[in-house]
């Protein structure tokens, strides 16, 4: 067996989401690339949670429906996934807490209880009936499970072996050829490509699904003496705590999603115009309002190209999987700083908490590029008018400038002005970093082409849908393609992907269309759009089906 | 020490002749340049919200932040915790600190943040032509109230010795000394000040005459002694008629949120060799992914 | 002489704005119909402030650069406003405030004084003289001073009279052929549009150019016995206010700037989900950020018909002078009320502020149209998913329905819910109203052709500008194209307008064209782009120089 | 009257089992129970902001408006002024009501508008799975300040109190009884009323063993006189170990906001007659054009 999907499931509260990590860590040390969606409701004890953690050879970021193994903690696991049960499907359920009629039951409760241990054991219990049954040694499970749980290791290794020891093998999983390689979120992806950029504070008011972002930076500033986490008030709070700590010269990230960003769009367009390189993280989910929060969605593309007053230029990207999530969001620190420009990072919740094996992209990030003022050169002006319209900068504290930062429209000092002529000048001075950092990211892979590069048949999908459309092109035979960056817009790298392309299918997880939007105003009509606007990710094989209708 | 004339800029004032702003310059002026024998003046930043009071920022040529109507206060917060050496301050209209900001303002008081807030109490929006402000008395006929106002105002600073600020004070435009001396104390102080500064809108609500005959200044207070403090900022509730003190209620020193969260009082920003730490950053990293393996 | 310009300048807190005023209703019972063009910095005393009162035979709504006389207060005045005169431009000026070459100086502060007058009064000796020197009747002026001078008004009259004896006539007007009619700015006649669709509550918390609104309806509130006027503690405050009162039963609507706007946006996604409608009047002005507060804009159409997480529908429509502010802002109530959707009145600070010469359309407001609920029919639902997608309306203190309203997705009754099922048809439903609305603001005229209709020129515009294109595009011989309605966009109206069209110009206030934006997405690429930036709207004069060349 | 059995929805209840919310559903469903005598139960309106304890309107079968997280008390002031008949009963958790939605609520106490503010004050965010909160202690180690936070929190019955709130109570998850009596005078009281409820977060923060050591009841206590409510109120700081008393604090009787801005008792909303109106404006639209001609 080259490929196994899991499926484990029970209460909110029982360390399901722990556990899926757990196996994907041990299969990963086996040899596979993992991924794992996690599917959970908005409470926080009782009712159905569960993950799905496929490995595979090749690098994935996607699931299918139907499953190899279930684990079911509970009855409700049994009964609410049959439709995932292929005829071979093999169960592993607890049973002193349901009844199957197929597969093998474990008296979990009545184990917990011989070793001593406590409820939450159960899980770590059934990751050992599943080692075992899927024909994995037991010294990989024990070295994984050692590192990983930290707490009453011994314990906990005791009730595994307990499992392990329970059931009988059912089949046998081949080893792997990749090496054992980090298993992390989008959102810990989106928070290491920061660190690698320079992050020095990182603030947030907690929102699904970007929260993890916080807690993950907040544990990392325990150890790391550069690194500051800061939970302000509110959303607006933060926008502009972090706006002020920019002007100082701290490099600020701040991460929400859809409700808070909207209390942040005017925050956005101040530091447009007083060209404070902020970067914002947007963890879409189910909208509009507050909507299904812990469900995904992509629904606040054109909103996050269009949002504020004054129709003002912004990078935006929209990364795919962990990897470009660590890449792209490293580079939107960058590129902010660069060109003074705000940055926004759009993720969704099946990125943001999906995990996926990672291998981080090289990425070398050049310091000596942003602007920063050489006394010997002026007398500082914080918004001189150059050729390319970028200002040097200068962080206040330093004896030779004086540094002016203005949400009104000002002169290149920073003084408020109304003049109609400078008023002009300093607004086409902003707008032209649109055309300099397309420029600029042209050097990098902006857009990404899959799959059959020669079907005349193309999928064009963005962010997390990507790697589910990888894999539908790639069984059906069709050109894969995904624009990363939104704005600027990389609509020459587009049409050259759609070269030979006759059809166009749009995939999305919303109800209007969003990047078929975005692509329609550069000329490019899709001819058929799939789109899916009910909390969850396209299963690849919903996807094939649906592409095949 | 920087000559008080230094620290002009070119831009034209616009404020309305007689207005209760130009004492709030003057005296500001004067305490920045008094200070910067002691604190260097590229360490000053003043802060703005959107108002008549933020047009200061232009007047003044020191590091500024003119910011959001409301705003003020978290951007300043900002700066100080970027950089703790900076001495950060805040200049509010009521409209701006009071209203649309105040929680900003409540939160700044309650962290103890080193940052010195002066509101510009003129008690009406001056800049947007004359609307009630939540410390309007009672039945102020605005523009947009042309038959009264029905709210009570609030005592800002009864608000803000309940929300934990460390330095309370509150001015008045007419009388320079006093309002220099409370704005140097009030920067001084170490930890979260307020100065609620009672300043004459001669367009919108001249409260001269008013003021005029009630302010006292404090005597004999114990600014230390949090119950006289209370009873002291209660004497006038901004409403109803009663003696208006002046000069500091309440001084209480303690430690500051900058200080607890700032790890390392040499790694500041704006001084940081970020190159450096990208460096530092990939071994990090590395262990990071090392532990998620 | 058939058509007048009249420029009157001083500082600041003089009162040219009331000035200029009673020099257009003067005009107006004249016969003549008037445009008044405001034009004042971000302060409230000193400054320069100036006004251009048009009055011309036909309905205007723009000003020339050129004026035929100038009234000036001060040297200022004189000197600033060079640019504008003419060979043949009349200049009265206060001669103890300045010294002019050319025209006839009135030592206004003398006859003050010999008047016993007050400062502010010199408008009302210019005001006088004026209509001496281009030969109106004294009676004229004296029947509207008196009636539109409250305060002092024999006073006022006197020094009238006094600068009317006190020059000689200059040239000699001819009497118009229209009835006075009322002469009202864009913010009033917003204001009598909602007022007429029975508006019962506004609130605002101040922002140029919308604040206008509120004070003219808490005016009116003093003698309307159905009408509140609110002015709550931020934007925030003021949208949720809002919200909460409509799902009482009340007719709100709120109005703001871009600033404000951006805190209002969470609300808005809120009341798409809630169904609550919500009509927001946005006052465009130069942006991004605080920009220059008192000068115009138009660069928030694509943030107003995208933003808020979730990709929802509202109704968006621009109107172009005072008679299309009435009209459209009565019917987006009405709509709103209708389709249970939010509206948003775009309007920008030239049509905010300025004044038009005004006759209401006749409106028929069908109130049987909104949905609520007959109790015969069945248990309350307050998101009842019917054929249409509209749900019944009820309102708490109804005895027979119980009314949840819920942010999160919900089902029929208003119950929270994570269901894909219900979610997915709750999405539909509420995506259904964009073709619904669609199909009934056909009714009506969404997009508006004017000038030489022949032309294969067509001057692609919206908003403000409306009346300057059609004083270029008559001119010039060329079509005018002006969308009212943006959201749903009237493409096929656009598309029928464009028909024998062979180059399209497209004339906004704005850095990034973003009407020439909208259309591209609907497949129209406009020709050229004359965008203006610099917070002044176009001159006529202006424009058609532009296009010329 | 209703009976409480019937104030049930189909809803499926989704909070932890033993978490102190359960109290506060019964005792609140008791209440409009028992008030349904005298208040028709068409009159109620339960509104709530997000978060566990905003589920709450979901499991009451009265009109709801589930607002946004913090912004539950602006929704309800707008519901009162449009038909002040409404009762309205606001459910706000700490993160809610003394975070995000802050200045709301003192807007709302300085009004003195008729609503009622339960705030479940678990001292945590518990739906975003355990971060700190204003009222959360001094060294509070949630997911986001895992070393603990350096805030101290404030008093925000004294904060209510300055800003001149006109009933402040604090009501607690174990002891139904003493809750329901506190619920039901807050819900009668003319004006705004604050009830704090200590709720117990079992699984973020669990302060049952803290709570039920320190808590007693008040007795004796002069609600209408100021100075005593002050002290009662300061007693217990929500950071440092003392005792906790439960009950009412406060109370004062005094014209509210929605009685001062509808005109007529009569026109309120949801029972107009919107064609009348549109016709009359008819009217009302000329006689404002004729004056502007
Ligand atoms: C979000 C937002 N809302 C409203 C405004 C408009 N605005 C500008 S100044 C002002 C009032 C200022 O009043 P105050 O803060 O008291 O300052 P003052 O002019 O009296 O000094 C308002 C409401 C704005 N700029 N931004
Ligand atoms: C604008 C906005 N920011 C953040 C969130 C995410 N959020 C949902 S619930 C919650 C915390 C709730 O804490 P609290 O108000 O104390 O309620 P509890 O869950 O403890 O009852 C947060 C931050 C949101 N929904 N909207
Ligand atoms: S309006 Fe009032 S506050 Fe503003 S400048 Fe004039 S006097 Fe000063
Ligand atoms: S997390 Fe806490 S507040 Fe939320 S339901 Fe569970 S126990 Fe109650
Ligand atoms: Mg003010
Ligand atoms: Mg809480």
């Amino acid at each position: 067996m080259k490929e196994i999907s899991i499926l484990i499931g029970g209460k909110a509260g029982e360390g399901i989401d722990t556990s899926g990590t757990l196996i994907g860590r041990i299969l990963s040390h086996l040899g596979y690339k993992i991924y794992i969606y996690r599917d959970y409701p908005s409470l926080i004890r009782g009712g159905h949670t569960y993950s799905i953690i496929r490995a595979c050879e090749k690098q994935i970021g996607s699931h299918y429906n139907s499953i190899d193994i279930l684990l079911a903690l509970n009855q409700q696991t049994i009964d609410i996934h049959k439709d995932k049960l292929k005829n071979n499907t093999f169960i592993l359920y607890n049973s002193d807490a349901g009844k199957s009629e197929k597969g093998t039951g474990i008296p979990i409760d009545k184990i917990i209880k011989e070793e001593n241990g406590i409820a939450v054991m159960g899980n770590t219990c059934i990751i050992g009936a599943l080692c075992k049954a899927i024909g994995i040694n037991w010294d990989i499970a024990e070295k994984v499970l050692k590192k990983h749980i930290p707490k009453e290791t011994e314990l906990n290794l005791k009730i595994a072996k307990h499992g392990y020891d329970y059931v009988s093998q059912f089949i046998n999983i081949d080893t792997g050829s990749n090496e054992p390689s980090a298993l992390i979120t989008g959102n810990e992806a989106i928070s290491l490509g920061l660190l690698k950029a320079g992050l020095t504070t990182y603030m947030a008011y907690p929102m699904t699904p970007s929260t993890g972002i916080l807690h993950f930076l907040a544990q990392a500033g325990i150890t790391d003496p550069t690194l500051k986490t800061l939970q302000p008030e509110s959303e607006i709070g933060v926008i502009l705590m972090a706006l002020g700590g920019i002007y100082a010269g701290e490099r600020i990230a701040i991460g929400t999603s859809g409700g808070g960003f909207c209390l942040m769009v005017e925050g956005l367009s101040f530091s447009s115009m007083a060209e404070l390189p902020i970067v914002i993280i947007l963890g879409q989910r189910t909208a509009p309002s507050t909507g299904l929060p812990t469900y995904t969605g992509q629904s606040d593309l054109l909103f996050a190209i269009t949002c504020g007053h004054g129709g003002f230029f912004r990078f935006v990207v929209a990364p795919g999987d962990a990897n470009q999530a660590y890449f792209w969001s490293a580079l939107s620190l960058s590129l902010a700083w660069k060109y003074q420009i705000p940055s926004i990072i759009i993720s969704d919740k099946t990125l943001a908490e999906g995990a996926y094996s990672f291998l981080p992209e090289l990425l070398n990030l050049q310091e000596k590029d942003i602007g920063l003022w050489e006394k010997e050169k002026s007398q500082f002006k914080r918004y001189l008018n150059t050729e390319t319209g970028l200002s040097p900068l200068a962080f206040p504290g330093n004896k030779n400038a004086i540094i002016k930062i203005n949400s009104y429209e000002h002169d290149e000092y920073g003084i408020t002005t109304e003049d109609p002529y400078i008023t002009k000048s300093m607004q086409e001075k902003r707008f032209k970093k649109n055309k300099l950092v397309f420029e600029e990211v042209e050097k990098h892979e902006t857009l990404k082409i899959y799959g059959n590069k020669n079907s005349n048949e193309a999928i064009l999908t963005w962010g997390s849908n990507k790697d589910v459309c990888i894999e539908a092109g790639e069984i059906l035979g069709m050109r894969v393609i995904q624009p990363i960056v939104m704005s600027p817009f990389p609509i020459n790298r587009l049409n050259d992907a759609l070269k030979g392309v006759s059809k166009i299918i749009c995939v999305e997880n919303n109800i209007d269309g969003q990047l078929a939007s975005l692509v329609k105003y550069y000329g490019i009509t899709v001819d058929r759009k799939i789109l899916k606007y009910d909390g969850r990710p396209f299963t690849a094989d919903e996807l094939i089906n649906k592409i095949k209708q | 020490m920087i000559d008080i004339k230094n620290l002009d800029t070119y831009a034209k004032n616009t404020w309305c002749p007689g207005c209760g702003n130009f004492s709030i310059l003057n005296s500001i002026k004067s305490v920045i340049s008094e200070l910067s024998g002691q604190i260097p003046i590229e360490n000053f930043v003043i802060v703005s919200g959107i108002g008549c009071h933020a047009k200061i920022v232009d007047y003044i040529n020191v590091n500024s932040f003119y910011s959001l109507h409301g705003r003020a206060v978290p951007a300043a917060e900002g700066i100080k915790i970027a950089n703790p050496r900076l001495k950060v301050i805040v200049f509010a209209g009521d409209g701006d600190a009071y209203g649309e900001g105040l929680e900003h303002l409540i939160f700044a008081a309650k962290r103890n943040i080193d940052i010195t807030v002066i509101v510009h109490n003129n008690r009406v929006y001056g800049l947007t032509v004359g609307q009630c402000t939540p410390t309007s008395p009672l039945g102020f006929k605005g523009k947009s109230t042309p038959a009264g106002t029905v709210e009570i105002p609030f005592n800002p600073l009864h608000l803000l010795l309940s929300s934990g600020a460390t330095f309370i004070a509150r001015g008045y435009t007419h009388g320079i000394d006093l309002l220099k001396d409370i704005f140097k104390q009030a920067v001084l102080h170490k930890g979260f000040s307020i100065v609620d500064t009672l300043q004459v809108c001669v367009s919108f609500y001249n409260m001269y005459d008013y003021y005029s005959k009630r302010v006292y200044t404090l005597k004999d207070h114990n600014i230390y002694d949090y119950q006289s403090a209370l009873n002291k900022i209660k004497e006038w509730d901004y409403n109803t008629d009663s003696p208006i003190s002046l000069g500091v209620f309440y001084k209480k020193e303690t430690a500051t949120f900058e200080e607890n969260i700032v790890k390392n009082k040499n790694d500041v920003s704006g001084q940081r060799n970020i190159s450096k730490i990208i460096n530092e950053r990939q071994e990090i990293i590395k262990k990071i992914l090392a532990s998620l393996t």
